[in-house]
């Protein structure tokens, strides 16, 4: 064996996150060939784009917790379920039980950090395959967002503490949605923590080779029920999020989630079946995700090709994203 | 044991799309024969007693999409129904969505369970046939409400009778969706979308035929592609911003369902509430506070309260009294700022009715 | 130099897997501070026994004591936390994980410092210096930043390896840890064993290779199919009186009889 | 080592699918429980279980390739639209164009062949991620299914032959559909064909460690493709099915039906991530997939508790199944 | 004993990952019906070499004769095709299959009759009863009905050996094939490759056994760091000129510093 220095063009090239990172400018060039009008028109470009972020950043939330535990071996289907009883709850608690934002708060966390536990507990302690308890729990948890919304939905009250996460700020003319620093900063710590702490490098090491894990002395267990409650407690989150900003909430919101979620780890190179994959690539995977529907709508796409299109797109641009870094 | 009632006018449709129920509305027959409903006297399986206190039964009522808040209304009339006369009703369908081979596995189930009557919806031509005859020869009465694919003709057909419906024809009720979004727009408009929430839907896209029907034949207004803006709001109200941003000249947008608030949410977002006419279905609480708060012109409502009182109550007229259950228009009622306050009162109670009742 | 106080013993030690009688009533014993040899047939359930003394394996029956103290371990964390430390068969690591990750697996140094310490930050820098010094101490070349599943198997021998002396045991278990060496990486391991009884420990050694065995250990233990065939002085016993054990036989000269053509059979003398 | 004979007893009771049958018995037993009034009435009970076996026979026709697909180590989020688009076009094949039925039905599976093929390539020779791979083809066979659906759905038209597929005969009075000899027959020919053949054999074998098969020689890219293919031609033929009995299909028919597919195969003892598994364990779970429902309606539950009691049922039935067999 | 034609040999062979340079500018000649051992250190290169010969990995440049004609294999089968099989290092066995599939694993025997051949249906009990056949020849015993997951590391090995034996190679590799195996059974795998040479197959013997390469081999290659350090006829070649070449030395007497205490080590006598 011998070793040169890799160069860092090389070694760049070889990531999959630029890959993906490519693929999104590439789609997000087409909005430019097909609406150059559009796309050279600062206001209207500017909120597209933000506005992007904002419809991806439920997504990103929820795909912290899910890149965590797809990099650790298991995946959590009852994510879009957790969403709407999430932020079900907390207009309800507000409501209905005149909490403060922040106890409502706090409740809806801990009655996600409950449903992450008991998953992450069937599976780890019972050995329920976490497709199966997921599925289960998806369907557990969606029956309660029904049971929660007699009239179909429910409302936020008026306090201004909720702007926290639903409001915005305006910058240089241009109006960013709280809801985008929120997926921005829990992404960059919760990727810190991935990539730097014992904990992260156990997550890796889980999803690796649970056996060899365990055999080191790793309690896999352990990571993968603190997997499951991150998980869940983010998506209960992005729930509050949500709601906080569209005012109101359906006992349907979510659904469908789950697969966006893993859709977007998977394009962002994260392996479905563990141990690789990192928490920027799920980021950039949420913005390919969310950018397709933008282009087709910014180019008045009737309604059937809409979702054959959606398809093509999702194949050509992690195609595209292979066949560069070959 | 059952006849057949002889021919009606005004048979709606052509029985391959949704909706199109058996009598129209107010639509009117132009000129010959009046609108009639003839009926055809079926006995009910049951034997009258009009001497002692009516038997308590019970009704289940089954929808195509169980996941849609739209029948929460709907649930809540039901139960006043049945709680007036002392019967026991239930409520179901698929709960993860529209589906019709789920509908129909449910409703088998339904039948196995044996209830005393079956409300449902019918949003298939064919798939139905089986069930429904199958409830019929274990002396369940069927009525119809909300959606029938079926004209009279094609009942009596399969089923050896016009199975009774209550509700609104979703062509015509898109088409007055229609005819107030142009009574809404100004005199110089050019442009409006037709949105909805999930292309795959029928009622929906006959919905969205009515509207752009309406337009149609009563303007010169284009009707851009739809906007299919899913069930989604986070995806949704984006997608309609980002059309928005696309067809500048754009003078209005309605949508074809209970996901209409996305509308106003978008155009809440963009603050184009004077320059873009939004409007829609359904009586969504987001809904009416839009049109309260000017960012929606108005809505259109189809009664589904009364879509689970009517047939409820015709079961028992017909079970205990022997009166066979009749065709019941719903109608297409247009809310906007003028009857606001009433129609926002009145929708904010649902929750509370469903929360009385325990369903 | 060996001690009379066994660290380690075990008492009618059984493990079954379903029918499988792989350990049967083994009474196996470790004294302080010797290199204890234990070998075997393939299949003779040399990796199975260990394997419940450092918890992975659950025993179906017996007892285990360490330092007189009878122990149950759940996991390998409750037999690390007695100061035993495992070179397994398989190696346990995970493949695309880098060999410095490897070598700390499940024990990777923090940072210091108040949030290094609270967030137990590890110290990538500390971990790859220390990897390179621990798979210096075998000698064998590879790269601490490497994936390990794109190293040789020796290589990943030599991170197993590297793993178990990052922690500093008092009982060391080496399951085979020289297969895959090459000679100098053999004699670099068993150095480091020496070196390691030198300073105390205790280790238990598994290996197919009857000279290092002979060469290196206090005593060695043999089983056959299962069961604990006897225990001899290493200084006492010759090759072909642990072969017998370890076959089971009594007489010694029916594996004598093959013999290649053109060179001495290293397997028919020494000892 | 030595070793024993172990007994029949302990080697059934340690198969995961006595298991799952266990489950789907006690399910079923709960409806004796809760409305004897049915189950002790022979003509109710033989109907409501031949309309239970007819309700999961297009689960039990897909989760046949979806077995093959998994064991083999991939899956496939496009078979519930695949159903639709075999459905649909096997109508507008006999209503258009004038096809005989076996003409059509032919064409359809070629349709069928053609997707998985599609899908088999993608993923082996380009290697994108069977999930993109087949989230993207779900999306592009939806569009597909709603583009050829313009009023909605499509009909059959009255062609006798249609009755092979969605028929019925009558036995003793008991009406049994077609269908449930075609997902009976088609279980039977593919489980042998997976247990006893050596294509089988390569199957497990690439689930089990692609790798380590590919160095032992088997043309593991051949074995998926094959299964893609195997998992389209029999989702296509699913919708067929269905559409010959229900007379009619709309575009969004097989919504979710992936997700119920994967559950019914893993509830039967599959591991999600390939290498084990049996048709005989899918067969079972698609069983107690179908018998839940029946279940909850017989008993009149409201669609909240409906959706509530799914879940819980599934997540204690596998539950149960593991807790017998410890 | 062995002939003059090279049977296989390779130009310039090189293979690099990434900037790693495994093997560099390899010419390594295999003449028919000779064992040829090929050893070195851990990392040399030797297994990244074979994996080019038998279509594991695409060479990075350098070209492969088979029987004087280039060659350029795709995969493993292409390899086959030419009459090479391989046993190797990490032995490439499906965990969950029985060990009878996994001797017969790509390669299963079909049942007589046109049904069973149309179908290609597998013949298990022969499968099973040839297993056992094969596993026999180097006398471990093992299940062929047991997981291969549940046997033990020298069961593994003698599995994967067992497959090689099954398909009557023409040329014949093995990658450590006896590392794992007991005294006993590494002596039955080298009596089987004595036998399969007087049957006039070629092999290619990697080992890390000395003793072992010297007793059974005709020539012996030598890899170090990548490059072909030399070829020696076996008998004509000592035990520490072998090593030398191995460490790239001239000098052999630097590798006999080591020497265990109370026996002779095994590393310094012989050959
Ligand atoms: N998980 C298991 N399930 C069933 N049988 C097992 C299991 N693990 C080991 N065995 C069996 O138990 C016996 C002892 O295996 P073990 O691995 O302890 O042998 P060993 O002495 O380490 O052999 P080797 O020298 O080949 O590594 C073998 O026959 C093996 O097949
Ligand atoms: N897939 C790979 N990617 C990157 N480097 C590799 C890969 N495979 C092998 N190497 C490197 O190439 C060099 C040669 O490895 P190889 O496995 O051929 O060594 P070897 O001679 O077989 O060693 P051993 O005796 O330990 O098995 C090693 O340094 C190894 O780390
Ligand atoms: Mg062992
Ligand atoms: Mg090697």
């Amino acid at each position: 064996m011998s070793r040169a220095g890799d160069s860092l063009l090389q070694r760049l090239i070889s990531r999959r996150e630029v890959g993906v990172f490519f693929g999104f400018l590439v789609l997000f060039g087409l909005i430019g060939v097909t609406r150059p009008d559009i796309f050279l028109n600062w206001g209207s470009m500017s909120g597209i784009t933000s506005r992007l972020f904002r419809s991806v950043a439920p997504y990103i939330i929820i795909g912290i917790g899910m890149s965590y535990l797809i990099i650790g071996g298991e995946f959590d289907l009852s994510v879009g379920s957790m969403y709407a009883v999430g932020g079900i709850t907390f207009a309800m608690l507000m409501n209905d039980f005149n909490l403060t934002v922040l106890a409502a708060l706090a409740a809806v966390l801990v009655v996600g950090g409950v449903v992450g536990l008991t998953n992450g507990v069937i599976v780890t302690k019972a050995g329920v395959p976490s497709l199966i308890t997921t599925i289960g729990m998806m369907s557990v948890l969606r029956g309660i967002a029904y049971y929660f919304t007699p009239a179909g939905s429910r409302q936020t009250p008026d306090l201004a503490l909720i702007d926290v996460f639903g409001g915005s700020i305006t910058v240089a003319g241009l109006e960013i949605q709280n809801q985008i620093f929120w997926a921005i900063g829990l992404t960059v710590v919760f990727g810190f923590l991935l990539q730097k702490t014992r904990f992260g490098y156990h997550v890796y090491a889980t999803g690796d080779d649970q056996e060899a894990a365990e055999m080191a002395g790793i309690d896999t267990d352990r990571v993968k029920i603190v997997n499951f409650v991150l998980t869940a407690v983010l998506a209960s989150f992005a729930g509050v999020v949500a709601i906080s900003y569209f005012g109101s909430m359906f006992g349907s919101a979510g659904i469908g989630f789950e697969l966006l979620v893993i859709a977007a780890v998977v394009i962002g190179g994260t392996n479905l079946f563990g141990g690789e994959g990192t928490l920027l690539g799920m980021f950039l995977g949420s913005l390919v995700i969310g950018v397709i529907p933008v282009l087709l709508v910014l180019n008045g796409m009737p309604v059937e090709l809409q979702e054959f299109l959606t398809g093509v797109v999702i194949i050509v641009a992690v195609l595209l994203d292979i066949l560069i870094r070959r | 044991t059952q006849g057949d009632d002889s021919t009606d006018t005004q048979g709606g449709g052509d029985g391959s799309g949704t909706g199109t129920a058996g009598d129209g509305g107010d639509g009117g027959g132009s000129g010959g024969a009046p609108n009639y409903q003839l009926v055809q006297l079926n006995p009910p399986p049951t034997t009258l007693d009009f001497s002692s206190e009516p038997e308590a039964r019970q009704i289940t009522m089954v929808t195509h999409d169980a996941s849609t808040s739209f029948f929460d209304p709907t649930i809540g009339g039901l139960h006043d129904a049945a709680s007036q006369m002392g019967w026991e009703a239930t409520f179901t369908g698929p709960s993860s969505g529209f589906s019709v081979q789920e509908q129909v596995n449910i409703l088998n189930s339904v039948v196995d369970s044996g209830p005393d009557a079956i409300a449902t919806t019918i949003a298939d031509p064919a798939a139905y046939d089986d069930v429904i005859n199958r409830a019929l020869e274990n002396d369940i009465p069927v009525v119809t409400y909300n959606t029938l694919a079926l004209d009279r003709e094609q009942m009596r057909n399969k089923y050896g009778r016009a199975l009774a419906y209550t509700g609104q024809d979703q062509v015509a009720a898109g088409y007055v969706c229609g005819l107030s979004m142009l009574e809404k727009l100004p005199d110089d408009a050019s442009r409006v979308t037709p949105g909805l929430s999930d292309p795959g839907h029928s009622a929906l896209s006959a919905r969205a035929e009515g509207m752009e029907m309406a337009v149609r034949q009563n303007s010169d207004v284009e009707v851009t592609d739809r906007l299919n803006y899913t069930g989604d709001s986070n995806e949704g109200v984006s997608r309609i911003e980002n059309h928005l941003t696309a067809n500048p000249d754009l003078d209005g947008i309605m949508g074809a369902d209970a996901f209409t608030w996305f509308i106003g949410n978008a155009i809440e977002n963009q603050g184009v509430a004077d320059s873009v006419v939004g409007g829609g279905f359904d009586l969504t609480g987001e809904t009416l506070e839009h049109i309260n708060n000017g960012n929606l012109k108005y809505t259109t409502g189809q009664d589904p309260y009364s879509q689970g009182y009517f047939p409820t109550m015709q079961m028992f007229a017909y079970m205990d009294r022997g009166m066979p259950p009749k065709d019941y228009p719903t109608g297409a009622e247009v809310i906007d700022e003028s009857n606001i306050e009433f129609a926002q009162e009145r929708s904010g109670g649902w929750g509370q009715l469903r929360e009385y009742h325990g369903a | 130099m060996s001690q009379q106080d066994p660290i380690l013993y075990t008492e009618r030690l059984t493990k079954r897997f379903g029918n499988i009688h792989a350990v049967e009533d083994v009474d196996f014993e470790v004294r302080e501070g010797e290199v204890m040899a234990l070998v075997g047939d393939n299949g003779a359930g040399k990796s199975t026994l260990i394997k419940m003394l450092c918890g992975v394996h659950e025993p179906t029956s017996g007892r285990i004591f360490v330092q007189n103290e009878e122990v149950s371990f759940d996991d390998y964390n409750d037999a690390r936390a007695h100061g035993i430390e495992t070179v397994y068969q398989e190696l346990a690591l995970a493949p695309n994980q880098t060999v410095a990750a490897n070598v700390f697996l499940g024990h990777e140094p923090t940072r210091m410092g108040r949030l290094g310490r609270w967030l137990n930050l590890v110290d990538e820098e500390r971990m790859v210096e220390e990897a390179k010094t621990n798979l210096d101490r075998v000698k064998i070349p590879v790269d601490p930043e490497a994936k390990v599943e794109n190293t040789s198997g020796g290589q990943q021998q030599a991170v197993a390896i590297a793993r178990a002396l990052q922690s500093d045991p008092d009982i060391l278990i080496m399951d085979e840890p020289t297969s895959a060496l090459s000679i100098e990486g053999a004699r670099n391991v068993l150095r480091v064993i020496d070196d390691l009884r030198d300073q105390g420990l205790t280790i238990v050694l598994i290996s197919h290779n009857i000279r290092h065995v002979l060469g290196i250990a206090d005593r060695v233990s043999v089983l056959a199919q299962g069961r604990m065939m006897g225990v001899r002085e290493a200084d006492e016993v010759t090759r072909n009186e642990i072969i017998a054990l370890m076959m089971g036989a009594e007489d010694e000269s029916e594996f004598e009889e093959f013999d290649l053509s053109r060179t001495a059979d290293e397997e028919g003398t020494t000892a």
